[in-house]
């Protein structure tokens, strides 16, 4: 702080305290979250993408492909499987959370002046979002239907 | 040399909607587009309403879109933005309610100014010799750049988090909280990094950078606020 | 329907001058500021250079000297006691603002920094002295700004975008004024103890001018209508470096920084005139000096203009010349003159860094304006009676500080001191003054009528094209040089246009946001001043500061050592009152 | 109720700041991204609940629309990407916003880098897997 007869040359550094309303903490985690998390989905998101939609491509997906990777329901699984699981788990649960935490800003951007809209979008949208990736967790802990592969014989 | 303006006009009191008219000027290549809209306005149609006093550059009164950016009416030569026989487009700036052509209703962005404490608070008694608080020369130097705002609201108007949120704080006053928050002698800081981190505060610039683009005082506008995010991020000013 | 406030005190204008006074008034008292334009635009914010104080941060100075600089400079026109006032005030002033949250540079050990301008010396070496404290070169803005903050934190009332086209004045006092809100062109009528006009300068008289669109003299004429007096008319500051044919400024400070006027044959011609100060004299002798030269053929390319040149390494030429051990570079020149160098760059396409920058005497500043005493409360006559519940300060204001020419900075210094003065006095005066009774429907309606008579006339004359004819006249005939049969040809041409301008016709028949109605009746009072300009111009049959008679050069101490003051009752009335000298006698002015 | 969002989307076109191209490219970008994830994940744990749901939607994949879809995905996902780490290193470094010119060219410039390859490889498949399997 300056003082009244001297000066120190250079630059004062000051610090302040943590920012405590928890709304507002909130919004700073959520928007470090959105750098980090997208910072991490660089690596695994487009490593993925790379691996399935470029290197097998889409047209070379088979069902059996997925059981490799997986396991199949109710087989015991090798490790090479749980490390597919886990990758499949983090990626899931990033890019989730991230693109939810993307579509929450977008639609407070155009529809937080009305706030009933924001809400009820909101929870449509949480609640589909919810649905989906607790189905797309139980699917990869519960590995790929052993029934599947046979349809895809057929 | 000829150029034709092309201007939204808007008159409250005739008028539903906005419309657009095409005015033919003669103009100097030198003029300013402010010039070439008082020869509209002195010689053509005296009811072309907008705002100006200075006349270069320095009062902030007459931001408007030229040619769909933002951009002082007084700071740009016609020269630099039209050939002959072009025309150039006049609009208000955007976000801000129209009152009359280029005329915006500039209260909700004063009203964002001044709710960041865009003031100086030092508590501390004065110095007893009765002379100015010192500050080192690099201290003063650190938030030289945010000193220049002119509130012109060229940088808030060309914010798409603004045009989608007219609720955001917006850059100008991020600017004004910076020049704050960032002098020595402030004891304030903190008030106003809570108030810039509420829903509508920093976090809603999404970097689009076009605040930077668009400040005639040549501010950095995106690295302001992204001192302002740091500052709240690791709470230290430095 | 007309609207109606009563406030104690009244403040018209939100520039430096106003929101000084508005700042020490609502410390007070319930206070309200009216302003035609948002504060932060007012034309305080184009001042660049600086405001001096005799802070000495750098070198030794005394407010004694810059007292005696600004008598000197005003050519002994100034009244001494205000001098005094102002100039040993300026340092408290100067603080103050510090204190507020003002960004002035600063000196190595963490003080005001303070550079050199026209006409501020060290009263013993006669050689210029660092007086004037600045914020780069956007010293008024800061200032503006940083008043503006300081009333916002203590949540001064303001009418912003309302403009004020009448004063209220009955028997010799001052009940208020009447104003139009721009937004929706209806009448508001103010109703208060005191009123202070703040309202700044007049030189859209001019054409060429560093003077804001908004500076059109509208309360200086209103109080003319009133029946009151104008002080000191005929003196109006034509600075020396406008940008050539626009006339934005470029300050002083450029020159303060070593900068240096350039004739046609690369000469620096101010060595020949003011053998001590050179560069960094007056600007009435500047701007002199340079029509000199252009009249004698040497202005660039035989045209009206010379060169301002900044280059640093002529600058650093002209150091050693002058044997001043400092050297200076771009860099350096970058951050001290930021905006100035963009200005060239901007409007004339010029690098001042690479290249000098052709340069033309510009209309500045009046020193004239309605007269006050030291407390800044307004004169009725000049036997210093004061018309009761009426203040003045600022630009508006003639104190009279600045005598015949004001110098470089004490602008700034005046509207700080002078605004804080009358801010206090205002509110010493509402605290045991009450309201007096106004009639406030026939005072709407009269404002009413004023605008109504030009929105509805039926004439065929546009407006602009009796202000261009204005500003030309004024431009050629009362401008640098004058002479009495110039003078009688523009006082002829305003009566003419006056005339005219009765005839006028304007397009925008609406209420809201006309700014077509607003710039023809601001038109009405610009004309009314240059009318009363000419007047007094032709009157004094002298040359002294800004008013220089070229059929009168010298000045005339036992004839004209007086102000004038001006009235307008139908006809043109002039007296004069004398000067008041306390310390330093009258005495050649040589630099 | 609207409004805000006719606005922005009508005058994010019309303004010619260069800035907010790149930020309504994210945005779009994310948005396209999520919905696909969306379907994706859904589509995926079909491969434990319903199986011939999962084939199906294998069998879409298939189809020389979703190729092109395929392809637009590839160039949503790595804009996005390669923009976000723009975003994210500028942001958690301030002092760096004076490089906003450059960083902007070379986002850019990375994504198209990245793009090219990845479309030549995923076009070059699906028209091979097109000429030998015929459309369906
Ligand atoms: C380019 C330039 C550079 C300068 N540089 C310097 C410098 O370096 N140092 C220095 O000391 N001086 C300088 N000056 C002079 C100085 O800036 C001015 O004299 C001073 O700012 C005037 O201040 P003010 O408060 O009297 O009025 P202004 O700042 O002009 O404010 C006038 C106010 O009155 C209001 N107003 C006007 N008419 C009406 C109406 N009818 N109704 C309601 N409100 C009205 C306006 O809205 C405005 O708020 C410079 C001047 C210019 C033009
Ligand atoms: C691949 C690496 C990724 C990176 C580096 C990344 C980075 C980012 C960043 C930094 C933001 C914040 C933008 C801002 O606040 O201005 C963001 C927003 C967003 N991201 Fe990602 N992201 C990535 C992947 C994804 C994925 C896979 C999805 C989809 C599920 C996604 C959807 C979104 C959405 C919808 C937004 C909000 C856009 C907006 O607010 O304008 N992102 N991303
Ligand atoms: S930051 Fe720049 S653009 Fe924004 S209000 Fe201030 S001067 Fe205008
Ligand atoms: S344009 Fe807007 S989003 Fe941020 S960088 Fe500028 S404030
Ligand atoms: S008129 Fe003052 S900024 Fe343009």
């Amino acid at each position: 702080m300056a003082s009244t007869t001297t000066v120190t040359p250079g630059r004062t550094v000051r610090k302040v305290q943590p920012i405590p309303q928890t709304r507002n903490r909130l919004e700073l985690a959520l928007w470090l979250f959105m750098r980090y998390s997208g910072l991490a989905l660089v690596f695994l998101a487009l490593s993925h993408f790379w691996m399935q939609h470029v290197l097998i491509g889409t047209h070379e997906i088979e069902f059996a492909g997925t059981q490799l990777r997986w396991g199949i329901t109710g087989q015991p699984v090798t490790v090479e499987q749980v490390i597919w699981r886990a990758y499949y788990a983090v990626m899931l649960v990033l890019a989730v959370t991230h693109g939810i935490n993307g579509v929450r800003q977008v639609a407070y951007d155009y529809f937080g002046h009305r706030p009933a809209i924001y809400k009820g979008l909101m929870s449509v949208i949480v609640a589909v979002a919810a649905l989906i990736s607790l189905g797309g967790i139980a699917a990869l802990f519960m590995g790929a239907a052993a029934s599947g592969g046979e349809a895809a014989l057929r | 040399m000829k150029i034709n303006l092309k201007i939204k006009r808007f008159n409250p009191e005739t008028d539903k909607k906005p419309h657009w008219e095409t005015y033919a000027v003669e103009v100097e290549p030198t003029d300013r587009v402010l010039d070439a809209l008082h020869d509209v306005k002195w010689n053509q149609d005296g009811t072309l309403a907008l705002r100006r006093s200075c006349a270069h550059g320095v009062c902030g009164s007459d931001a408007m879109r030229i040619n769909g950016r933002n951009m002082l009416a007084c700071k740009v030569l016609i020269q630099n933005i039209a050939k002959d026989g072009d025309t150039i487009t006049v609009e208000p700036i955007l976000g801000l309610p129209v009152v009359k052509d280029l005329i915006v209703d500039m209260e909700p962005f004063f009203a964002h100014y001044r709710a960041v404490m865009p003031y100086l608070v030092n508590n501390d008694p004065l110095p007893a010799n009765g002379r100015e608080r010192l500050q080192s020369p690099a201290d003063r130097e650190r938030y030289d750049d945010t000193t220049k705002c002119i509130l012109c609201a060229a940088c808030t108007t060309s914010c798409p988090s603004f045009w989608a949120r007219g609720e955001y704080v917006g850059p100008a006053a991020i600017v004004q909280a910076h020049r704050f928050i960032f002098d020595s002698r402030d004891q304030a800081a903190q008030q106003r990094l809570e108030i810039l981190s509420a829903q509508d505060g920093v976090w809603r610039c999404r970097t689009a950078f076009n605040c930077t683009e668009a400040c005639p005082r040549g501010i950095q506008v995106t690295k302001a606020i992204g001192e302002v995010k740091e500052a709240l991020r690791t709470g230290v000013i430095r | 329907m007309p609207q109606y406030h009563q406030f104690d005190a009244l403040v018209v204008g939100a520039g430096g001058a106003g929101l000084m006074a508005a700042l020490y008034a609502s410390k007070g008292v319930n206070t309200a500021v009216i302003s035609k334009l948002y504060p932060t635009r007012s034309h305080t914010g184009t001042a660049q250079g600086g405001i001096s104080a005799a802070l000495g941060n750098l070198e030794e100075d005394k407010w004694e000297w810059h007292a005696y600089d600004t008598i000197k400079g005003g050519d002994f026109l100034c009244d001494q006691d205000a001098v005094d006032i102002m100039c040993r005030e300026a340092i408290d002033a100067v603080i103050d603002l510090e204190h507020m949250g003002l960004p002035f540079d600063r000196t190595p050990d963490g003080k005001i920094s303070q550079r050199r301008f026209g006409g501020h010396t060290n009263n013993e070496t006669k050689k210029p002295v660092m007086r004037a404290c600045h914020a780069a070169d956007r010293t008024g803005h800061m200032i503006l700004q940083t008043l503006y903050q300081n009333c916002i934190k203590n949540n001064v009332k303001f009418f912003d975008e309302f403009q004020v086209i009448d004063v209220l004045i009955e028997d010799g006092k001052c009940n208020g004024v009447v104003a139009v809100q721009l937004a929706t062109g209806e009448i508001h009528v103010f109703h208060s103890k005191a009123t202070l006009i703040a309202t700044g300068g007049f030189g859209k008289m001019w054409k060429v001018t560093s003077n804001a669109h908004s500076l059109t003299g509208d309360l200086p004429a209103a109080v003319l209508r009133r029946g009151l007096p104008l002080e000191d008319m005929e003196f109006f500051q034509f600075h020396p470096t406008g940008v050539y044919k626009l006339g934005i400024l470029l300050s002083e400070a450029a020159r303060g920084e070593g900068a240096v006027f350039i004739n046609d044959k690369g000469e620096r011609f101010m060595e020949r005139y003011m053998p001590t100060l050179k560069d960094l004299a007056p600007r009435d002798i500047c701007s002199r000096c340079i029509y000199t030269e252009i009249r004698e053929g040497r202005g660039i390319g035989g045209k009206d203009y010379v060169y301002l040149d900044f280059r640093p390494e002529q600058i650093n030429k002209y150091f050693e010349a002058d044997g001043n051990p400092k050297r200076i570079d771009a860099h350096y020149l970058e951050t001290r003159l930021p905006d100035i160098i963009e200005f060239a760059r901007v409007y004339q396409g010029i690098d001042p860094i690479k290249e000098p920058v052709p340069i033309q005497p510009t209309a500045h500043y009046a020193m004239g304006g309605i007269p006050t005493d030291n407390d800044a409360r307004v004169l009725a006559d000049e036997t210093g009676r004061i018309v009761e519940g009426l203040y003045a300060a600022g630009e508006v204001a003639c104190v009279s500080v600045h005598g015949a020419n004001r110098l470089g900075t004490n602008s700034l210094v005046d509207l700080v001191v002078f605004g804080k003065r009358g801010g206090i006095a205002m509110a010493e005066y509402c605290k045991q003054a009450s309201f007096r009774p106004i009639h406030r429907d026939a005072a709407a309606k009269a404002g009413a009528a004023q605008l109504d008579r030009i929105r509805n006339n039926n004439g065929n004359e546009r407006p602009h094209a009796i202000r261009k004819e204005m500003q030309a006249v004024m431009d050629e005939k009362v401008g640098v040089y004058r002479t009495g049969a110039g003078l009688e040809e523009a006082i002829d041409k305003i009566h003419e246009l006056q005339a005219r301008y009765k005839r006028i016709r304007i397009d925008d028949k609406g209420f809201k946001w006309n700014t077509d109605l607003m710039e023809a009746w601001e038109l009405g009072a610009l004309l009314d001043l240059a009318e009363v300009t000419a007047f007094a111009a032709l009157a004094r049959t002298e040359s002294r500061g800004g008013h220089y008679r070229e059929d009168y050069p010298n000045r005339d101490d036992v004839n004209f050592l007086k102000h004038s003051m001006v009235w307008k009752n139908g006809t043109i009335t002039l007296k004069y009152k004398p000067v008041r000298i306390t310390r330093i006698p009258p005495q050649e002015r040589k630099y | 109720m609207f409004t805000p969002l006719i606005t922005t989307a009508r005058e994010s076109l019309r303004y010619r700041g260069s800035g907010h191209v790149l930020w309504l490219l994210h945005r779009v970008t994310g948005l396209g991204v999520v919905i696909f994830l969306g379907t994706h994940i859904f589509g995926m744990s079909m491969a434990t609940f319903n199986p011939p749901l999962h084939e199906a939607m294998l069998a879409v994949y298939k189809t020389p629309l979703f190729s092109v879809g395929e392809i637009v995905l590839a160039a949503c996902l790595i804009f996005h990407a390669v923009n976000g780490t723009r975003i994210a290193i500028l942001e958690l470094r301030p002092a760096l916003w004076d490089k906003q010119a450059v960083a902007t060219r070379w986002s850019v410039i990375i994504t198209l880098i990245l793009l090219a390859p990845t479309i030549a490889v995923m076009a070059f498949k699906s028209i091979s897997y097109y000429v030998t399997h015929g459309l369906k």
